[in-house]
């Protein structure tokens, strides 16, 4: 996306933060890590609302088809547009596949958000499911060790 | 008005028969300390003023004479009063021993005031001496003994010293009647002069609590019951400004109402009142015990006192007056307040007295008017005494204007530890068993309002001063009165 | 013009007795203030009023005696400074529901001296009052709290030690100039000076020294964020809206005539070295004030910086000795009254319901207190100096008045103030009301109505002010005009500058920002419309900041700051350290008072020293 | 003569000066303390001195005439005067050095230096 | 009537040059980097866009601050004279000019801060010290042109460069200029001084959290300023114009300094650049402003 393929001609610019994106891009295979960054970010961003998932291992795991930590279809959690294959995609396909979603926005299909919206409780109990197994690293044990700390004090 | 003499001879007969009545002491010591002052205050009305009244008929100079002038007779009212006052802090039974050193002191102070005489003055002043070590010793306790000791010591020495210049006077003068050595002070020479006012003055400062001189007054203060800090206060105090106003101004003056001391002398005491200023404000910063600090605080209020006289303008002995009365008050109402206070908190410590301005307002609000105006804040009787001395300072000269910086810095210093006392009374304190009468607190709150009053309205303190001024500024009067010259 | 003045006194006496009644104590106070405010209207125009009490008391030879007089710079001060006082002391009713101890009738007291300060006609008077707003303000700020007494007795010792500079300062103009009225000492000032010089000079300087202690200048500085931290905060209000302009008054009323009717030589032709002397101290407290004020973390203190800060302003103004510099600092220093009185309102208000200064702990506050995040929002708009409100006419006058006088470094020193003046306003802003409101402030509510209403007559007063300046600038003129300086009075909506065709409509300002605001308007309502989210939902990188043990608190960037900015000046004032400075005076007083107190202690020596006395008796008496 | 007296009585005075001034024992500094005060009163009586002079009472008509030569009395009764006040503070001092060592355990005057602490 | 009308014309042409301008300079730079580049419309499309979206708000603050961020930039630019015309007959003075552009930027500066996102408030109180960094060497310069036309409105000041080119403040204080050029590329927040924005480190700082319209407006704030910033700079030192054509075209040539240097360099820090404006250009402020006074 740098300035030998200069998306910027089409008007597409990378964004610092969800709050300014249109477009979410799912770049490569998604960790249940990842996942939970994810749906935030996805859930930050203000409708309407895209996304492009970005090679195979968002579409079936690629590699990763049966790796303990990783899911294997991105579209069981949030509603995905448009999916590009290939592992990597090469840079024209990406291109293509966003001007693809740019003319799917303007005849109306591109409407996933929508979805995500009507089918929470199935997109919810997928992303449950799956996240049930991570915990938090810190939370609530770091507070509760901070406030045996104070109170020692 | 031979009658004068009953002032000092009847506090003497009564120290006699407080040997004797026992209980009935403290009756004995109001009905003559009343008669002492309701004698003065008659006196003072009578119209007869001034007049001299010569001891057994031997005509002044040749013998003994009292004389009342007006400034005497504000002096006497002063000092019978501050007996008064002082007496009514005494609440539990004293002994004899108390009381007769009382009256002892009651005579001698009277007498320091009313004495023509330069020797008859060194023998009142040597029996205060004896009175106020008595008084102090009173309570036999390790510290009282050490201290009256101390002070004994040290005031023997001092008596030494001015009996060896009255000695000189004698030797040149050949006459030791304040009149007649007023009279003839101009044929002396400076050298002998000098040396005699010296030796004289040092015993004086010594009552003055003047720097150098002053090594037992906080130990004095510190040991003794607060009647007595209020007998030394208001009538060994007040009755050491009253000899050196006299003999500074009115006796070893060769000029008419101004302080000409011989050569470098008016600068030195200058220097001593000064350094005593900055001494006793320095002492009492960070000092806890609230008895210190106002032993601390009188010896600083006298140093501005002897600055204003050493100044020598009439302006600045208006101030000194001013001072005079404004520490004169003030201090009694402290003096109360405290001794109010630490029988509630039970200890002189100021801190312990967290929250007594709370229940007892009046006490506090008292207590915090005098030290401001002490301080020489405005409104205050205090500030019309620093304004004139101050204002005075500024020209006449470097080490006056050195001297006038140095005070506004202590009052600076005095309002810290003042108004950190003042603020500690009225802070938050613990609740305590002890009560204060609301009796005690009328005193205090009369005095307090008395400053108030001097303070918004000079006018009516003002008379008065310019009264006592027009003596001091011609010492001829009172040489002819005494003399009766015509 | 004696019932002012009995008033507040009889009012404090009723106060006093009172004083354990709250119910009784604060609308007794706040009809008092309606009193003085309504007999202050009267006043108006009615500059002949005088009364004098003569008395026997003589100095230098001449009877005192103590002049009131209703003089129009005077009133100036006094209306505006009553009209605040009674917000104020209407706040004070919901305020001081909850307080134990009552500052009221000290408070009083200070009210009663403020009046006397600004009607004084001779110094005598003038020092009394003084003298008497010295310590009561110790009383009033300490209010009976212990932690408050260290900070109390600071500003007591600068305030006493003002007072004692300014004594000797009045008593050497008294004799300079054989009077101790106020204008006559400044007509004969300007007539002795050039023959006694050195004296003239000193008394201007030791009187400066009052005054800029009052005002927190340069080297005093430190008060204020000290006192301002401590005392209570309804009292704190008055103290930094009205009590702080006590050193500008007698600024604008007897040093600038006098150094103004000065032939003195120029310094590079632009101005003498006594406005040189005044404004570089101007100028410094502006900027030190600004550059401390972006440390605090202390609300309370950084307002007291930036109170400091603009006393530099005010003070820069009088050093131009301009006729719009004069008026723009008179001007400033009402603004400053109403704005700086807004944002204390405010703080109270926020410590009120929360019982906490330090910017870092609080946040978010805009959830629960809106309208106390309007008032101060638009003080500190005003404070800022932005247009529509009422810091910037004054502000801009005051730098006109600079670059008519080509005094460049005064003119940057004040941008340089005023630009750092958006970096602290803003940084309270945004700890204080903006970010996240955190848990422990979940259930607090918008202060009572009593507290509210003062908050919106001061916003009112600042837009008043800011949008037609006449309502201060109409009396002020006049004042001055009465006073005999030859100005025009001014109109309602403009200013005018120092420079060529500088005049500005500060009503067309404001009707061109409500323009560019409807612009704003009309695009905000043509976008689609918005939908709001809680608090915690912020971009985080797709973290659940709850995760990581961040909660509402520690989600705030509010404690360093101006971190970089902070490490850019650390050396320089880590060197520099006033205060230590003061503080190490303090220590080697308390040393010196062990020793002195030890040597009363010891049993001998008594009379050793008594014998050295003697001794330098006759060194010094009889052999020299 | 009158000189010798000057002087044997000035010689007095400091030697009580240092006693008082270099002693820590009480009594001693009580005892100095006595000893100027001797010092000065045969300074006073050396002032009044008169050389070859007569007791200074009129005993008869002629002693008029030896008016000069009589010693002057003054200074004598301020002696006796003085005496009998030093007796009295010695008295009361040595009273207060009893008092003192029974409440110190010691006559030095350096023993109440350590007083510190609050009373009534 | 009329006035209402001139404000709007104005507002509207200031949003629409200024939008045009940023559309430009995107262009420019991506020439510069050997990019296409996107059309010169494409701000009006991306401005398009973010209004019709929907928005994220969290409190009353942010609206209200987003709106007042323009309405300060509106109006300081109807106080700008544009070839000789304001849309409101006023004196044109530099100091309110500066102090009204400063209420854009605390709106701005409070709408961000009231999202909570602590990005925000750093990349605020980045900016603030940035602009505490530029003001002051840009007032210094402001000064010496002030004291030698003994005005401060910014009018006489262009009016005085009348005539030939050699009347320019340009030429006749190339120093002054030069000072004026470094504090602008401050002022517009362009690299080397875009601290406060730097995506990479603080997510876009300031505008972290501005969605849709909020950030829309913040696009059209960014083009008055753009507009404004290179309005006081030709009138300041190109004399004005005589026609509109020529003013836009002289704010151009300043926009177009300012976007080439932004193209080629990398950022600082936020204390090296304070220290770098309070150096450099101040220097050589100070030392045009000696030479002006003396």
């Amino acid at each position: 996306m740098t300035s030998r393929w200069d998306v910027e001609r089409f008007g597409i610019g990378p964004m610092a933060t969800p709050r300014q994106a249109d477009v979410l891009l799912v770049t490569g295979y998604v960790s249940l890590k990842t996942l939970k960054r994810i749906i935030r970010t996805y859930e930050q961003m203000p409708e309407p609302k895209w996304v492009l998932a970005f090679g195979s291992c968002t579409v079936n795991g690629g590699i990763y088809w049966d790796s303990y930590n990783t899911i294997t279809n991105l579209a069981e959690y949030i509603p995905v547009d448009i999916t590009v294959s290939g592992c990597m995609p090469r840079p024209e396909a990406v291109m293509d596949a966003l001007q693809t979603l740019m003319k799917m926005i303007q005849s109306g299909e591109a409407g996933a958000y929508k979805k995500y919206k009507e089918n929470y409780e199935y997109y919810k109990a997928n992303q449950d499911r799956v996240l049930r197994k991570t915990y938090p690293i810190l939370g609530e044990k770091l507070i509760q060790n901070e406030e045996a700390a104070t109170s020692i004090e | 008005m031979n009658s004068i003499v009953f002032l000092i001879v009847i506090p003497l007969i009564a120290a006699f028969l407080s040997l004797f009545l026992g209980k009935n002491d403290k009756i004995l010591a109001y009905i003559v300390t009343l008669f002492n002052i309701i004698f003065s205050i008659l006196i003072l009305f009578s119209g007869k003023i001034p007049f001299n009244v010569a001891i057994g008929g031997w005509r002044a100079p040749y013998g003994i004479n009292y004389a009342v002038t007006d400034l005497t007779i504000f002096f006497l009212v002063l000092v019978n009063v501050a007996a008064l006052l002082a007496l009514t802090s005494v609440r539990e039974i004293m002994e004899y021993q108390f009381y007769s050193f009382y009256f002892v002191l009651l005579s001698s102070t009277n007498g320091i005031v009313l004495t023509g005489d330069l020797f008859n003055f060194f023998l009142f002043i040597e029996l205060s001496t004896f009175a106020v070590a008595g008084l102090i010793s009173y309570k036999r306790d390790r510290l009282s003994t050490g201290a009256a000791l101390k002070y004994l010591i040290l005031s023997s020495t001092a008596s030494i010293f001015s009996l060896a210049a009255i000695g000189l006077i004698y030797k040149t003068l050949g006459t030791l009647n304040f009149a007649d050595i007023a009279n003839k002070v101009n044929n002396l020479n400076e050298a002998s002069l000098s040396l005699i006012l010296i030796l004289y003055i040092s015993s004086l400062l010594v009552e003055l609590k003047i720097f150098p001189f002053n090594m037992w007054v906080v130990k004095a203060y510190e040991a003794s019951k607060t009647s007595v800090n209020l007998f030394i206060h208001g009538m060994l105090g007040t009755a050491g400004i009253y000899g050196v106003l006299r003999i500074l101004l009115m006796v070893f003056s060769k000029e008419t109402g101004k302080l000409t001391l011989s050569g470098n002398l008016s600068s030195i005491l200058m220097l001593f009142a000064f350094v005593t200023v900055i001494i006793g404000e320095i002492g009492a910063l960070t000092e806890k015990n609230m008895k210190k600090i106002l032993a601390f605080s009188s010896m600083a209020q006298l140093g501005i006192v002897l600055f204003g006289i050493s100044l020598g303008s009439f302006d600045a002995l208006k101030g000194v007056l001013y001072i005079v009365i404004s520490n004169y008050l003030a201090k009694f109402v402290m003096f109360l307040t405290v001794n109010e206070f630490s029988k509630v908190s039970g200890s002189t410590n100021y801190l312990d007295m967290k929250g007594l301005g709370r229940r007892y307002p009046v006490l506090a609000i008292s207590f915090t008017i005098s030290a401001l105006s002490l301080m020489g804040i405005p409104f205050f009787a205090g500030f019309w005494g620093k304004i004139s001395i101050i204002g005075n300072a500024v020209f006449s000269g470097k080490l006056e204007l050195i001297g006038a910086v140095l005070i506004l810095i202590a009052s600076v210093i005095e309002g810290v530890y003042y108004l950190r006392i003042s603020h500690t009374f009225f802070s938050q304190g613990h609740e305590r068993e002890g009560r204060i009468s609301r009796v005690y607190c009328l005193l205090p709150m009369i005095l307090a309002l008395v400053i108030l009053f001097i303070g918004i309205n000079p006018d009516s303190f003002e008379n008065i001063i310019s009264i006592l001024l027009d003596e001091i500024k011609s010492p001829e009067k009172y040489i002819k009165l005494i003399l009766s010259l015509k | 013009m004696v019932e002012i003045f009995i008033i507040p006194l009889v009012t404090a006496f009723l106060l006093a007795i009172f004083i354990r009644n709250k119910k009784v104590v604060w609308p007794l106070f706040l009809i008092s203030n309606l009193y003085i405010l309504l007999k202050l209207w009267t006043l108006f125009g009615k500059w002949e009023i005088e009364k004098t009490i003569y008395t026997n008391y003589e100095l230098f030879g001449a009877k005192l005696s103590f002049t009131l007089s209703n003089n129009p710079l005077g009133w100036y001060f006094a209306f505006f400074s009553a009209v605040i006082t009674l917000v104020i002391s209407v706040f004070s009713l919901g305020f001081n529901q909850k307080t134990k101890e009552n500052v009221a009738p000290i408070w009083m007291l200070i009210i009663f001296s403020n009046l006397g300060i600004f009607f004084a006609a001779d110094w005598i008077t003038f020092f009394m009052m003084w003298e008497l707003m010295g310590w009561t303000s110790f009383f009033a700020i300490t209010n009976g709290r212990d932690k408050a007494l260290n900070e109390a007795k600071y500003y007591l010792v600068l305030s006493l030690l003002g007072a004692s500079s300014m004594l000797i300062g009045i008593i050497l103009l008294g004799a300079l100039t054989g009077s101790f009225e106020i204008f006559a000492s400044a007509y004969g000032l300007v007539q002795v000076f050039y023959s006694e010089k050195a004296l003239s000079i000193a008394a201007i300087m030791l009187l400066l020294f009052a005054f800029f202690i009052k005002s927190a200048i340069f080297p005093f500085y430190m008060w204020p964020s000290k006192v301002y931290a401590v005392g209570p905060e309804d009292y704190i209000t008055f103290m930094s809206s009205v009590m702080i302009k006590y050193g500008i008054y007698p600024i604008a009323m007897f040093i600038v005539p006098v150094v103004g009717s000065l032939d003195l030589p120029k310094i590079l032709n632009t101005a003498n070295w006594i406005q040189y002397f005044v404004g570089y101290l101007g100028a410094i407290s502006a900027v030190l004030g600004t550059i401390l004020a972006i440390f605090q973390t202390d609300m309370k203190k950084l307002f007291a910086y930036s109170s400091v800060a603009n006393m530099g302003y005010i003070l820069l103004g009088f050093a131009s000795m301009n006729i719009v510099g004069f008026e723009g600092a008179l001007f400033h220093a009402v603004n400053h009254m109403v704005l700086k009185a807004a944002i204390f309102l405010t703080l109270a208000a926020v410590i009120f319901r929360t019982g906490e200064s330090e910017m870092h702990k609080l946040g978010g506050l805009v959830y629960r207190m809106p309208i106390t995040f309007l008032t101060f929002l638009l003080g500190i708009i005003a404070a800022a100096g932005i247009p529509p409100l009422n810091g910037f006419g004054s502000k801009w006058m005051i730098i006109q008045a600079l670059m008519s006088q080509k005094m460049i470094i005064f003119a940057i020193a004040m941008i340089f103030a005023s630009t750092g003046a958006f970096m602290y306003l803003f940084r309270a802003l945004a700890s204080i009301f903006l970010g996240q409101l955190p848990d422990r402030f979940k259930d607090i509510k918008e202060v009572p109505l009593t507290m509210l209403i003062p908050m919106i007559i001061m916003m009112i007063g600042m837009l008043l002010i800011g949008v037609v300046p006449g309502v201060v600038m109409k009396p002020l003129t006049t004042a001055l005009r009465a006073v005999g300086y030859n100005v025009n009075i001014a109109s309602w909506t403009s200013l005018e500058g120092a420079l060529k065709n500088s005049t500005i409509d500060l009503t067309l300002v404001f009707l061109i920002f409500l323009g560019g605001f409807v612009i704003s308007a009309i695009m905000y309502i043509l976008g689609n419309k918005s939908e709001t989210v809680p608090q915690e939902d912020n971009y985080t990188g797709g973290e659940y900041p709850e995760e990581w043990g961040v909660n509402a608190d520690r989600f705030n960037y509010s404690y360093s700051f101006y971190q970089p900015f902070k490490e850019m000046f650390e050396p320089l004032l880590e060197k520099i350290s006033i205060d230590e400075f003061f503080a190490s005076i303090g220590r080697n007083f308390e040393y010196m008072s062990a020793t002195v107190q030890g040597l009363f202690r010891r049993g001998e020596g008594a009379v050793l020293l008594f014998s050295i006395g003697v001794l330098l008796l006759i060194l010094g008496g009889w052999i020299i | 003569m009158a000189q010798l007296f000057i002087l044997s009585s000035i010689s007095l005075l400091f030697i009580g000066l240092f006693g008082v001034l270099t002693r820590k024992n009480i009594v001693k500094i009580l005892i100095a303390l006595n000893i100027m005060e001797t010092g000065i009163n045969l300074l006073l009586v050396a002032f009044g001195y008169v050389e070859n002079g007569i007791v200074p009472i009129l005993t008869s008509n002629e002693s008029i005439m030896n008016l000069t030569k009589m010693v002057d009395p003054v200074p004598q009764a301020l002696v006796l005067t003085s005496i009998v006040i030093g007796l009295g503070t010695t008295a009361f001092s040595l009273a207060l050095a009893i008092r003192y060592r029974y409440n110190h355990n010691s006559l030095s005057i350096r023993a109440s230096e350590e007083e510190e602490g609050v009373n009534i | 009537m009329i006035e209402i009308l001139r404000v709007f014309l104005f507002g509207f042409f200031a949003i629409f040059i200024g939008l045009f301008f940023m559309g430009i300079g995107r262009k420019i730079i991506a020439r510069i980097q050997l990019r296409l580049g996107p059309p010169f419309y494409q701000a009006f499309l991306d401005v398009g866009k973010l209004f019709s979206r929907k928005s994220i708000t969290h409190n009353f603050v942010m609206d209200l601050g987003m709106v007042m961020s323009l309405a300060g930039l509106v109006a300081t630019m109807l106080f700008v004279p544009i070839a000789g015309h304001t849309a409101i007959k006023t004196s044109s003075n530099l100091i309110v000019i500066m102090y009204l552009m400063a209420i854009g930027y605390l709106g701005m500066a409070m709408a961000v801060a009231a999202s909570g996102n602590p990005n925000a408030t750093i990349g605020v109180s980045r900016a603030l010290t940035m602009m505490l960094g530029y003001e002051v060497p840009f007032f210094t310069v402001m000064l010496g042109l002030i004291i030698i036309n003994g005005t401060s409105s910014l009018e006489l000041i262009a009016n005085s460069q009348a005539g030939s080119i050699l009347n320019w403040n340009m030429i006749k204080f190339p120093l002054g200029f030069i000072a004026a050029e470094i504090a602008l590329q401050a002022m517009m927040g362009e690299k080397p001084f875009d601290a406060m924005i730097a995506p990479a480190e603080i997510a876009s700082g300031p505008m972290v959290e501005l969605s849709g319209k909020y950030l829309g407006l913040a696009f059209l704030t960014h083009a008055v300023s753009i507009f404004v910033e290179t309005a006081i700079i030709v009138n300041l030192f190109m004399g004005g114009a005589s026609n509109i054509f020529t003013f836009v075209l002289k704010q151009f040539e300043i926009y177009l300094i300012t976007v080439i240097i932004e193209a080629v360099f990398p950022r600082f820090k936020i204390e090296q650049a304070v220290k770098f404006l309070w150096t450099v250009p101040m220097s050589i402020a100070l030392l045009q402003l000696v030479l002006i006074v003396f």
